[in-house]
């Protein structure tokens, strides 16, 4: 964009500006940084179903074809994928925003009853037209939330109190409050067998979107990611809760109220999640039902994180949740495998996030070993096949430890194979960390796993007796290596000493 | 940088889609297959492992299965927003060609969820536990229901019998409704052959926690209680614990009543090689698993329709448990027992169904 | 010992992420038992050619032979076995720890034995209990031997800066240190101590340790040095004998030019009062009160600077002025508004601009963007502010104004929208000095503003002060750097204790100054 | 309805108290070695349950509850380990990471319950747990008597890794590295010291207590591992530790009182059935007396170098 462009933009109104916004989105989306981001995201993810499928594999499911119904699950369901990103977009936003002001909202799910609770009641105690009552219960809900997010934000402003309990705090408060109020013994009971509120009125309820779940909470929900979006980068405010939470000292000394700012934030954070249960309420419960939330608050913690606490990152990871949440029934459905295992594919997904070197680390690495197979194709290749061996060594010492499920009765034979399993799967990482990046003291290692594969064949023989052919296959097998490994080892050393001579 | 973190993206996504490809090619999980099932089950948030009331629907299910050979599937859906994805997934019955002649849903909160997939499938036969449907308007949905209150009556009655504290207590999960019917029957029973003995209720505030109904049993019975009666789902087993512990330093008897299933094995010291002694005195019997088996049997027979299935004492839907091999209750208390559930049945007396007293 | 040599480096090469050369091809070779001086100006690479001989840094390439034997040093572990010793600019130190906690840190001595060797006996030695007693015995020995006192009872945060440089040294020595590195010792330290440190250097050398002095300052080199190794931008400009230099060669191998020490600065015309300062008392982090009654003033289009060694309240100063730190007693009355008390943003307004010590701390947020540190402090304004009650930014004005001042302070970048972390110390400065100092304020205050950049950076910073000071602002020069207040400064205030003892003219002698700095108030007042 | 002597109350709160504390203490003497030695760790909630689960495990299989608790402060170290590696080795993000450890543990657990014991959601129960120590001379003393009288060892190893933790982190090597690593790692690396491997072995013992917390629920107090089995305690056990300011008193008299504000709980639902509508609103009460606790008495001061990863190569 070059400067006349530039003063064009000025001069014509509001065509050009969304222009230029958009012009400015794309220029973002083609910067290198976020392609980095997307890059590493993406390897996130793949790194993670190739974990959590050994993780299947021992626990005797076949990671293939819960693969096939997880993806038919999320691709023939957007409805259902859109239907839970909806209230997690918004408690992802909270607690990104919280973050973005340096504080950790790990109170949100608290946040979304109170303000669900509040919504609820507008919507049922008070009778207001169509358009107007949803609109009203939204706000009302917002601003219960919101007010209970601003109290820890105040306590840490003023008396310094850690967010991280007093929001727990007070989100065990709000459970267990909201749980009595709708209790048979509380004022807002319905009197049936379920401690709830009576329905709200129809006008306040949110209309059907698409599908038979998704409901119009969508589109607030995508509001106010750009709402979040044009605070955090184009406001005054959003400058100082990113300068705050970046540098509090700087702030202060730029003049800005960090205080103030971490009030605030707290009670815009808080807002959002209240508004993410009035919208649930509002659109797909139709009433305030004692616990009834799935932990959104909690998983608003793992979207924002994952979305890298931007507001566009927290749409995504909050879609990308959806998408193993509605994949995730299908899987359970249709293969039996346990709906946990979502809960185990977002988890790892989450650790590599965490750590992005790790994927650098396997990267480098590798083109280190693929560059040197080039000069000198012997050495790099045993790199190669012992790294491959390693992870082999760890699926299949994974993988018999299932065998021993299913024999009948303990014995301490095969509590010591279980144990050695163990510990050659630990040798088995270890043996690949160390080949993949060519510690020269890692021939032992092969040694040692060829060693633990013999004491396991022979302990299979004492015990069980079923897969000892597989454990001695493997000992020669490893034994050879370490074998290669010295004699390259020794040439080497031999050609050093010509050289030097 | 960019350019190795892109070479290793492509490298990773053809690894990726080769696999697949290949898997795809080997195995063809794709298109419509012929439905093993006749039916599914949706169970409870919280799912199986209750030893209660999931999982006596799941026995049910399971009898059904062998005596009429047919098969079933399940899910166990984790938030109340899941009910209707799970339910209406079956009732579209996705990746099979037939339909599934029976969809069970397990509990009462599943009840908004099922009417609105009820409605749009009229055809599909549905039947829910512990919820009320109005069968003018869902004619293909059959509601079991249950008194369990008056169950909870008849285990009231043996407890106000068997205590020499003249102290019982109940262990809830949670302070709702559905459970005060337990708590109220209870209380009502053991007034009954007991007039004005004391009792404790508290409730844990959570269906897993087993360590809280644990320490909760602690304090009851350090306080003279002598008989609990555990409605709290998982919490209910560290009821058990709690009563096995205590049991061997307390100068008399202390008993556990179970709840839903017959759960007197769990009083044992080993429960899966179940031997006298147990400190299960009975359990109440919410025949969830007889509910689940005669509503299968409907649909196997071709006798099913719609509307409330009541389950009481009188047809067996509720019950109380005895296991001799475990535990002989002295017999004027069986009688008595017997008397008072006859009079139930008869009408003569009514049993409260929400807290009646404070 | 086949070698003279206590230290080789040969041929060092050291790269930073982000590739940044700190070091190319340099060779140090320093003699058994000399004080060799390692003299540069900042970012010549001392620092890091000494982090990579003490094993805190892993280098590139070359070869380390350290008395006579080639070495691979892992950690400081490694280089702390060979007898090496090194006491950092800025001190490795924990301050809520005490005294003794500090020194045995890293090499603790215990109760009783240990059994085992390797992995064992290094788990047994961690978790035995450390023998505080013994080690307060063998400090207190140490401390005496070499005349070097402390409480080792005490705890680090309550001490001053020469006590704790005294800590470090004892450090050295508790780990049987006998080759020393000093990085900057005396920056921090009054003349007075100054001589003191040389002296105890001295004994050192003649007790046969060898020391290695890092410094840019001249006059220290010729004092103490016996053999001195200059380098320029991360190379090696050459080792020469003390004897056969002079301070005007040394300066022209460490700058690569003829220096000009005198900053030509014209004569002041001072204006009306700015800055009114009366008997201010302010408390710092602790609770202890480290102003003690301070009363100045100072003048539009004057420079008045504060000469001081570090820790005598010079920050609580100036916090104070700025806002950031509200004082106990006092009045601070900036352009006729009373200020005391009051908040950053009221003092901003009245037309204060600030150049914070700690550029990176306070100065900018290094996860900014150029133009978002461009405008920090005036953000909620306009230009940079619109819309209703100006709570929006207006994005294209900051572009151009913040392009402008890229430009116009030649801050080297690729682009505005660059993080600040990305940028080099000197350009990093510059980003704050342009945005405090284009608004032309009243009052500058700046403290320690050209600390750590290179001379060019320097010479840039000076001249733009002085330029504000002709174009009629008040400058309160808070600086460690005598000779920086020396040249700056139209008057000169000696802080001391919390109080100014003296206030001067520029024509002050450094001993004068010096003798002030220490407390020796003879005939002032 | 008041029934027992008010002595046999508060000794059974005292009881309670201990019960309930043990898991808390334990996970926030955990997360304190941790978070002294810089690394913030959310993930207790999921090492706990990963304790939980091998303790069952190994105990079902070994029917030997010692060889269990071994196994689960395996187990808990190793995902400590994870959480090593992801944020000492590899410079991580620690909440993220914490995070991750949360959700896989989570899932981890249930997804082998299953394969373990061929049920759902609950495992078989455990018959060989922990036995409690009876100590007859305490037993008969009032007040006391209930809580000491018949105690779990592992609630004996409470109290003695309370001590051991206050003296291995102000008295030893080993804690002064600890705490150095978590003010001001820098000074520990020019100490000689690796800062990388002081944190870990920090975070992995963190883990190490955290399984034995998990331990104490499924094998020492209660008798058999369920999903999700320790409902939030990871959670109130952070709490715990800050509330407790990073130092292992604090951290035990925290977590008794938050283990007292449950048996309190308990108490007035057996003993106030007059109050029993309001069971859920008494119960809310002592989380706000937190709040209100932490905005009146002091601030929190975390260690100086927290969840800041260290980086050796950086240009000084």
């Amino acid at each position: 964009m070059n400067a006349s462009e530039l003063s064009d933009a000025q001069k014509s109104g509001i065509g050009q500006r969304i222009e230029n916004w958009i012009l400015g989105l794309a220029k973002k989306v083609t910067d290198p940084s976020y392609r980095k981001q997307f890059i590493w995201s993406f390897a996130s993810i793949v790194l993670a179903l190739l974990v959590s499928s050994l993780i299947m594999l021992i626990a005797g499911y076949d990671p293939g074809l819960a693969y096939v119904y997880l993806a038919i699950g999320a691709f023939s369901r957007m409805d259902l994928v859109l239907y839970y990103a909806t209230p997690l977009i918004l408690t992802g936003l909270s607690v990104a925003l919280a973050f973005k002001c340096g504080l950790f909202n790990i109170g949100a799910e608290g946040q979304l009853y109170i303000g669900s609770m509040a919504a609820a009641l507008m919507g049922y105690l008070i009778a207001l037209p169509i358009v107007i009552h949803p609109l009203a219960c939204l706000a009302i809900g917002a601003i219960a939330g919101g007010l209970w997010g601003f109290v820890p934000g105040l306590l840490k402003a003023y008396r310094g109190a850690h967010e991280v309990v007093t929001t727990m705090m007070l989100s065990y408060t709000a459970i267990l409050l909201t749980g009595w109020l709708v209790s048979s013994n509380g004022p807002f009971w319905d009197g049936s067998m379920v401690p709830r509120t009576p329905p709200l009125l129809d006008t306040a309820l949110l209309p059907p979107l698409w599908g038979y779940s998704l409901h119009t909470g969508l589109i607030l929900s995508i509001i106010a990611v750009f709402a979040v979006d044009f605070l955090i980068n184009r406001t005054v405010l959003g400058y100082e809760m990113r300068a705050v939470g970046l540098n509090p000292d700087a702030a202060e000394y730029g003049g800005i109220n960090s205080k103030r700012n971490i009030a605030i934030a707290m009670g815009l954070s808080g807002g959002l999640s209240g508004l993410a249960g009035s919208e649930e309420i509002m659109g797909t419960y139709g009433k305030f039902v004692a616990n009834w939330s799935p932990g959104l608050g909690w998983d608003g913690i793992t979207v924002a994180v994952l979305g890298n606490n931007s507001p566009w990152g927290v749409l995504a990871a909050a879609i990308f949740f959806g998408g193993l949440r509605a994949g995730g029934n299908t899987m359970h459905q249709v293969v039996g495998v346990p709906i946990e295992m979502v809960s185990v594919i977002q988890g790892l997904v989450v650790l590599f996030v965490a750590a992005p070197r790790i994927i650098n680390w396997l990267v480098d690495n590798g083109n280190t070993i693929f560059k040197s197979m080039k000069e000198d194709p012997f050495e790099p290749s045993i790199n190669l096949v012992s790294s491959i061996l390693g992870l082999a060594i760890l699926m299949l010492g994974l993988g018999m430890i299932t065998s021993l499920y299913s024999l009948p009765s303990f014995t301490w034979i095969n509590a010591a194979t279980a144990l050695v399993y163990v510990l050659v799967a630990i040798l088995g990482v270890m043996i690949f960390i160390v080949y993949w990046s060519k510690r020269p003291d890692a021939g032992w290692f092969m040694l040692l796993a060829a060693v633990l594969w013999t004491i396991a064949g022979v302990l299979e023989i004492i015990g069980a007796g079923m897969s000892a052919l597989t454990s001695f296959i493997l000992a020669i097998f490893t034994f050879v290596l370490w074998l290669a490994d010295r004699l390259i080892g020794r040439l080497l050393v031999t050609k050093k000493e010509d050289d030097i001579e | 940088m960019a350019s190795k973190g892109m070479i290793a993206a492509i490298v990773i996504v053809i690894i990726g889609v080769a696999g697949a490809g290949a898997y795809l090619i080997m195995f063809n999980p794709f298109g419509p297959q012929p439905n093993p099932y006749t039916v599914a089950i949706v169970f409870a948030t919280g799912g199986l492992g209750d030893k209660s009331f999931n999982d006596g629907c799941y026995n049910g299910a399971v009898e059904a299965s062998q005596e009429f050979g047919i098969q079933f599937t399940y899910s166990e859906p984790a938030a109340i927003t899941d009910y209707e994805g799970y339910i209406r997934g079956y009732a579209e019955h996705t990746q099979y060609i037939e339909p599934f002649d029976l969809i069970i849903s397990v509990g009462f909160d599943q009840a908004d969820a099922l009417m609105e997939v009820a409605a749009d499938f009229p055809d599909q036969k549905f039947a829910i536990v512990d919820m009320y449907i109005d069968p003018t308007n869902y004619s293909n949905v059959a509601s079991l229901l249950f008194n369990e209150h008056e169950g909870s009556a008849l285990v009231g009655a043996i407890a106000g019998l068997m205590t020499t504290t003249d102290s019982i207590g109940f262990v809830g999960g949670m302070d709702i409704p559905l459970i005060h019917k337990f708590a109220a029957g209870y209380v009502w029973g053991a007034n009954y052959t007991n007039p004005g003995i004391n009792y404790q209720v508290a409730y844990t505030g959570s269906w897993v926690d087993t360590a809280a109904g644990k320490s909760l049993a602690d304090g009851m019975y350090s306080a003279g209680v002598d008989i609990i009666f555990a409605a709290a789902g998982r919490s209910g087993l560290g009821v058990f614990d709690s009563a096995k512990e205590n049991n061997a330093t307390s100068s008399y008897p202390l008993w556990v009543i179970g709840v839903d299933s017959p759960q007197m094995y769990l009083g044992c010291a080993d429960p899966d090689n179940p031997e006298p002694p147990t400190v299960g005195l009975t359990s109440m019997l919410k025949r969830v698993d007889v509910a689940v088996h005669d509503i299968i049997e409907d649909v196997v027979e071709d006798t099913f329709s719609g509307g409330v299935n009541l389950f009481t004492l009188a047809n067996g839907g509720l019950d109380y448990e005895i296991n001799t091999d475990l535990l002989t209750l002295p017999t004027s208390v069986i009688n008595a027992v017997e008397d008072l559930k006859a009079a139930i049945i008869a009408g003569t007396v009514t049993v409260p169904d929400s807290i009646y007293w404070s | 010992m086949s070698s003279q040599y206590a230290v080789e480096m040969i041929n060092i090469h050291k790269t930073f992420p982000g590739g940044v050369y700190a070091n190319q091809g340099v060779t140090l070779k320093v003699k058994r038992g000399e004080v060799h001086g390692l003299l540069g100006e900042n970012g010549a690479g001392k620092t890091t050619l000494m982090n990579i001989l003490y094993g805190l840094l892993n280098r590139d390439k070359g070869e380390i032979i350290i008395n006579g034997e080639h070495v691979e040093f892992e950690s400081p572990t490694d280089a702390i076995s060979k007898g090496i010793g090194m006491v950092h600019q800025h001190f490795k130190l924990i301050p809520p720890l005490t005294v003794v906690e500090n020194v045995v840190l890293g090499s603790e001595p215990i109760f009783g034995r240990t059994f085992g060797r390797g992995i064992i006996g290094k788990i047994m030695r961690a978790l035995m209990p450390i023998d505080i007693k013994m080690a307060v015995e063998k400090i207190i020995q140490i401390a005496e031997e070499n005349g070097l006192h402390i409480d080792p009872y005490a705890k680090v945060q309550d001490l001053s800066v020469g006590l704790q440089q005294r800590i470090e040294i004892i450090k050295t020595l508790y780990r049987k240190a006998d080759i020393l590195i000093l990085d900057e010792p005396t920056s921090v330290l009054t003349p007075q101590e100054v001589d003191e440190l040389f002296e105890t250097l001295k004994e050192f050398r003649k007790a046969g340790k060898t020391i290695i002095l890092i410094t840019h300052k001249l006059r220290e080199t010729m004092a103490l040095c016996d053999r001195i190794t200059v380098l320029r931008d991360g190379k090696l400009i050459g080792t020469v004998e003390r004897d056969n230099t002079s301070p005007e060669d040394l300066a022209q191998m460490m700058v690569g030019r003829p220096v000009v020490f005198m900053v030509d600065k014209g004569i002041s015309s001072p204006g009306d009062v700015v800055l009114k300062v009366q008997d201010l008392h302010v408390k710092d982090y602790r609770g202890l009160e480290s102003v003690k009654g301070i009363s100045f003033e100072v003048k539009a289009g004057e420079i008045f600077g504060v000469a001081g060694v570090e820790g005598n309240g010079q920050t609580e100063l100036v916090e104070a002025i700025t806002g950031l730190r509200k004082p106990t007693d006092g009045v601070i009355i900036i352009d006729e508004v009373d200020v005391t008390s009051k908040s950053p943003r009221f003092v901003r307004e009245v037309g204060m601009s600030h150049i914070p010590e700690d550029r990176q701390k306070m100065g900018l947020i290094l996860a900014f963007t150029i133009k978002e540190n461009l405008i920090l402090g005036r953000h909620y304004r306009p230009p940079f502010a619109n819309g209703p009650k100006n709570m929006l930014l207006n994005l294209d004005r900051i572009n151009e104004i913040s392009d402008d001042l890229v430009s116009k302070f030649s801050i080297k970048t690729s682009s505005s929208d660059a993080f600040a972390e990305t940028l080099s110390g000197g350009n990093q400065q510059k980003v704050v000095v342009a945005r405090e100092l284009a608004v032309a304020p009243k009052l500058i205050v700046a403290a320690q503003p050209t600390r750590g950049l290179d001379v060019g950076a320097t010479e840039f910073i000076r001249n733009t002060l002085i330029k504000m000071r002709n174009a009629g602002s008040a400058i309160l020069l808070v600086s460690a750097e005598l000779d920086e207040v020396r040249n700056l400064s139209d008057r000169i205030g000696v802080i001391y204790d919390g109080k100014i003892v003296a206030i001067r003219g520029p024509d002050a002698t450094p001993e004068e100054l010096g003798l002030l700095m220490a407390g020796h108030v003879q005939g002032v007042d | 309805m008041m029934q027992g002597l008010p002595l046999d109350l508060i000794g059974w709160v005292f009881a309670v108290t201990l019960q309930m504390a043990t898991p808390l203490v334990l996970a926030g003497l955990g997360g304190m070695y941790s978070e002294r030695g810089g690394v913030v760790n959310i993930g207790l909630e999921g090492m706990m349950l990963m304790g939980a689960f091998t303790a069952a495990a190994v105990t079902y299989y070994t029917l030997n509850p010692w060889l269990g608790i071994l196994a689960a402060v395996a187990a808990g170290g190793g995902l400590a380990a994870v959480h090593a590696i992801v944020c000492v080795k590899f410079k991580g993000n620690h909440i993220v990471s914490g995070t991750g450890i949360i959700l896989f543990g989570a899932g981890f657990t249930t997804l082998m319950l299953e394969v373990v014991w061929h049920r759902k959601g609950y495992g078989e129960t455990i018959t060989n747990t922990i036995p409690d120590i009876v100590i007859e001379p305490i037993q008969n003393i009032p007040l006391i008597g209930q809580a000491f009288g018949v105690i779990s060892p592992i609630v004996i190893f409470m109290f003695v890794a309370t001590i051991l933790s206050w003296y291995i982190l102000f008295k030893t090597p080993f804690g002064l590295r600890l705490r150095a690593a978590g003010e001001d790692p820098s000074t520990l690396d020019s100490a000689g010291v690796s800062v990388e491997w002081t944190r870990a072995i920090g975070v992995i013992i963190s883990g190490c207590l955290a399984g034995l917390g998990g331990a104490y629920l499924s094998i020492g107090f209660g008798s058999a591992f369920g999903k999700n089995m320790t409902d939030g305690r990871g959670f109130i056990a952070l709490a715990a530790m800050i509330f407790g300011n990073w130092s292992p008193f604090g951290i035990l008299i925290a977590g008794l009182f938050f283990g007292f504000l449950d048996g309190l709980n308990y108490a007035i639902q057996i003993y106030f059935p007059a109050l029993l509508p309001y069971a859920n609103f008494i119960a809310m009460l002592p989380y706000l007396l937190v709040v209100v606790a932490l905005g009146v008495i002091r601030r929190s001061i975390p260690p100086k170098g927290i969840a800041i990863p260290y980086e050796k190569e950086r240009k000084a």
